[in-house]
């Protein structure tokens, strides 16, 4: 019985939810595996000329009764780019379930979740997921300004959503380890998890590790293969050297031979 | 329904679709996507003597039609395979080959002689040629001597199917393909990853932490094609042909061109299915085309 | 707007970007398109002694990200050349760079004494490099000894840049682009076409006349890259980068490794007009990475 | 002052004339170079991973006061099938105008035009641009059955017309040279031009050499460039190997070394 799986998918929403972030949509006609918080779906960029290999994105929502997965693609380079010009209708080509999850708090536990860029994806992921009431549940979402961030409104049902911007167009203004959230509250949280780009993920990491807080970040490594032959994602721990891709992405801080 | 069953030396492959060393890793990584027994055979991840970290990321580049790795052989040793992986899948049901690497002769044989006693491993193939590597690998495999020495040490201690990894980095590849029959070679495996290099521009730094990498995928494939027809016309023992093929019709014309197997390597990574789809379109051809077996195919171009 | 005048031994371009021998013609095609002075040079389709017809149709397979080719330096002779092109080009306002190929020694002696005697041909590019022709060629490209034959030689007739153009298809690239160094070469421009092969697998034959065929295109890049940066660090003459341009990016990328000026090849046939578009990338990017010269660049990957 | 141009075309129509081939019309802003018939564009096949150089296609029709080219793309393999999956208002960047045209007729010439397959577009545009009254223009167009044959019925106002297919489905049945226009009255033409596949042109070129009448072919031989500098396309000539897209592709068949 496999466990991971090769399939084409049809695309049935592509969103633009601000100028570089899509929400992209997709539909399959298989019953969908158990997907958790964390994971993430490696796509082929087919029409490319200059695009070789899949791209990896995480899961931002799971409908099992629809057979539905979403994800929110961040234009960076060729590859994202191409994707975000696909059409409703149009196959995507997906390579899932791949990675491990983020660890499911327990029933009585305070977490906080950090955000930043497309790393939003996986934290609003993990809210929903959490099965915490949304008073245990905080999230800080950071971009450059307001207009980097996207409308994630509705998830104020599960989560206290705080916002931060570089140039305090939205929310405080600073870099989301310098919310007040984040710097007043941080040791009142039982489990941290963040998500975004390497920088904020280290200043993440390293108050979580001063104040002794349990912490997880999702790694974002080069891939080729996605499904852990290639040995190329990998990220130096206190085991070895671990694929992000099947090992990962998400890392406990402690695991990591981080410099903070 | 043609017949896909080959020979290479005395091992049967039960077609001739296999997964190249390093892109399918233990085939159980493999196994979570489908049934090993439906290919011919895998080409399991490059195994040293001792642990090896391997290089520091990033270890990975794409390029035009490829990508470039500077994976350095990274895996926990031989004796690790034996104790934590060959039994989980040595009831597989096809040919699982050992390919192996040292830094100096020593390590090629104490590896084969601990491979000669895995009951379920009929084959070794002997990695002569990863570029990705300070000591040994490349180097044994650029000249015909290193390419000799090595072969004829292991001709000594490892008794089932020997295949020599041949490197396409050299001037004339049949030379070294001869020099490893001569030794005693069953067979010869070409083409592993060429030594290329890529840059960032806007950081103006190497890509690669280790400057170079190998360079696989359909870019190279017409260079590889050109190495297995050179060598299949120099040498009488089979050839494994590699080097780029994504799909059916490249399998064919590897086989056309003189090669017994040949083994998917990067495109695993753009489909980690395209091995079954390969060998779907392989029997199709040959039905379309009226061949009874694929024995029939290997070597047959008309020129 | 930043100064993009290289040097290449004693020649001024006023632009590194020129075009590659054979993807170019005369450079008169060329000038259907553009004015030929926009560039830094033009790098002439390979000349022989005598009349030569070339290799039978078909010449060419596409291959991924690149394409094979066996022509096998058709061209009308020298002479021909000197009577009937030359004067209708020679005043272009650009550099102007005989490719000159021989089955033999005497052969490209007396092709270079005669290139000698042409005022507006500021510099010859040896080929011995071509993999497309029987004799000669890519023969005097593959070994030290041969290489250093045919510059030492030539070297004593031909008084201006002598630039040596060096096949990829060896083991130790560097070696060859040392020997050529040794015997007076001024440059070495690297690297010529891959030899590979294309197959059509439904009708069971290859797809050129010849079987193997020169590969050329982005496929090569990454191989080319690496050959220049290893030629860079291994000779004290100027390199002259080839090997899969498609834009300003790639030509960055040659110059960072070490190359003076870049040739445009197989990039020409998918945009008639891509060198422009190459000059002013690099234009752009010097400017936006505020690097005054072109010459800044040459060589400055940080590794 | 170029002669040549690469330019971006907008796509004002993409028709399917049958199952496989596709009428193509396209825009430019600058003003079109005279263009005459057998003379060829070559087009960059955008978006595919597989094709690598530009497709020659001969030019079908001409508007100099729209700016518009036409071609007729017949399905044959990866680029020309990508090629007809163009959308209105997609672009497409051609190398124009490329190739040598047909010999003009003279004033009093008589002359048959003989068209297979896509190569019934320059015979075509040929039979419009010929100058010469209707009754001294005969096309034959030949397919394999009716479904092959596309409709051309306009054209009846330059040209008389006549069809013939295989299977007789559609006018008379066998090969243009069969047919009764080509076998009873070829020494009555003074020029015959011809185009479409290489069996069906040296039919043709044997029969008007055996008539000792004028023959003009075009020829489709592989194109790397498509003006004149890789040699790639070449055919051996009564003057040595010449390029087929800059000393062709219309090529009078007593210069060709065919064994016919
Ligand atoms: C497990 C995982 C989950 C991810 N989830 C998401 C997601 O939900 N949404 C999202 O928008 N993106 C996500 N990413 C990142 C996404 O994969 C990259 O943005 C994408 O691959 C970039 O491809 P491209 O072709 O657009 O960029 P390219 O054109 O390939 O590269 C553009 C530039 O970005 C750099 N770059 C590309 N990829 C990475 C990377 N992974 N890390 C660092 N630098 C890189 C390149 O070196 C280059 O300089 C995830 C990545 C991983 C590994
Ligand atoms: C001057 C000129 C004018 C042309 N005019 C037209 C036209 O008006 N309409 C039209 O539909 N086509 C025309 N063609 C042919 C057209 O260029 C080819 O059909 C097209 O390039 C095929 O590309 P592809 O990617 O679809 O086929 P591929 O996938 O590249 O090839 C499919 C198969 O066809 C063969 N093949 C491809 N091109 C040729 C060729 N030129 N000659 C012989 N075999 C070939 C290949 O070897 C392969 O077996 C013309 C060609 C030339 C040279
Ligand atoms: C990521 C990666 C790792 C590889 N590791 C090994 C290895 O351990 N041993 C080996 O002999 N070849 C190794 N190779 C080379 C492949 O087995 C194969 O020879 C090469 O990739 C060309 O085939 P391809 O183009 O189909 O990938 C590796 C290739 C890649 C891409
Ligand atoms: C069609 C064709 C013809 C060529 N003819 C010559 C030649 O006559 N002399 C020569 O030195 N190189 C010749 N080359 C090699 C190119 O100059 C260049 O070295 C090679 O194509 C690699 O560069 P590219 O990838 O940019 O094309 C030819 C290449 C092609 C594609
Ligand atoms: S991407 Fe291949 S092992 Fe992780
Ligand atoms: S296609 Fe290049 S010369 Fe004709």
């Amino acid at each position: 019985m496999p466990k991971k799986f090769v399939a084409d998918f049809n695309v049935i929403q592509n969103t633009a939810l601000n100028k570089t972030n899509f929400l992209i949509k997709i539909q399959t006609e298989s019953k969908l595996p158990g997907i958790l918080p964390g994971q993430f779906v490696n796509v082929e960029i087919k029409n490319s000329q200059e695009v070789f290999l899949r791209r990896p994105f995480s899961i931002f929502e799971v409908d099992y009764k629809l057979n539905t997965l979403a994800m929110i693609v961040k234009i960076l380079g060729k590859g994202s780019e191409k994707l975000t010009n696909i059409r409703v209708g149009d196959t995507l080509s997906l390579v899932y379930p791949l990675g491990k999850h983020f660890t499911k708090p327990s029933a009585s536990d305070k977490i906080l979740l950090v955000g930043g860029g497309s790393g939003v994806a996986p934290m609003l992921f993990l809210a929903k997921e959490s099965g915490l009431p949304k008073q245990q549940v905080d999230i800080i979402l950071g971009a450059r300004t307001q207009a980097d961030h996207i409308n994630v409104q509705h998830y104020s049902d599960f989560a206290t959503l705080h916002y931060s911007s570089e140039d305090g167009s939205l929310g405080e203004k600073g870099f989301v380890t310098q919310h007040s959230v984040f710097t007043q509250n941080l040791k009142t949280y039982d489990k941290v998890y963040a998500c975004g780009p390497d920088g904020m993920m280290k200043a993440v990491a390293r108050q979580a590790k001063l104040a002794g807080v349990f912490c997880e970040v999702s790694l974002e490594n080069l891939m080729a293969c996605g499904f852990g032959v290639c040995l190329c994602c990998i990220e130096p721990t206190t085991k070895g050297n671990l694929c992000v891709c099947t090992d990962g992405p998400v890392f406990n801080i402690n695991e990591l031979k981080w410099q903070i | 329904m043609a017949d896909l069953k080959v020979r290479l030396h005395d091992l049967e492959f039960k077609n001739p679709i296999t997964l190249a060393s390093g892109t399918c890793g233990f085939a159980r990584e493999m196994a979570e996507f489908f049934d090993p027994a439906l290919l011919g055979g895998f080409f399991l991840k490059g195994s040293t003597l001792k642990n090896r970290d391997g290089n520091e990321y990033p270890r990975m580049a794409e390029t035009a039609a490829g990508m470039l790795n500077a994976v350095g052989l990274q895996n926990k040793g031989v004796d690790y395979f034996i104790e934590n992986i060959y039994p989980e899948i040595k009831d597989y049901d096809t040919q699982l080959i050992m390919n192996v690497n040292g830094s100096t002769v020593e390590d090629y044989i104490e590896l084969a002689e601990k491979v000669n006693e895995l009951d379920k491993i009929n084959a070794i193939e002997l990695n002569i040629s990863c570029p990705n590597v300070k000591e040994g690998g490349m180097a044994f495999g650029v000249t015909c001597p290193g390419a000799e020495m090595v072969t004829r040490e292991v001709r000594k201690v490892y008794h089932k199917t020997l295949i020599v990894k041949l490197s396409p980095n050299v001037t004339d590849i049949s030379e070294i393909a001869k020099a490893v029959e001569r030794q005693g070679a069953d067979a010869v495996s070409l083409v592993n990853t060429f030594l290329g290099m890529a840059i960032d521009a806007e950081k103006r730094v190497p890509k690669l932490s280790t400057i170079t990498g190998g360079l696989s995928g359909p870019a190279i494939k017409p260079i590889a094609l050109r190495m297995v027809w050179q060598v299949a016309n120099a040498v009488k023992i089979p050839v494994v042909g590699i080097g780029g093929i994504m799909n059916a019709t490249d399998a064919i014309e590897f086989m056309l061109a003189g090669a017994s197997i040949v083994q998917v390597g990067t495109a695993i990574f753009k489909d980690p299915m395209i091995a079954l789809k390969i060998v779907k379109g392989l029997d199709e051809y040959l039905d379309r085309h009226n061949i009874q077996s694929a024995n029939n195919l290997i070597g047959s171009l008309q020129v």
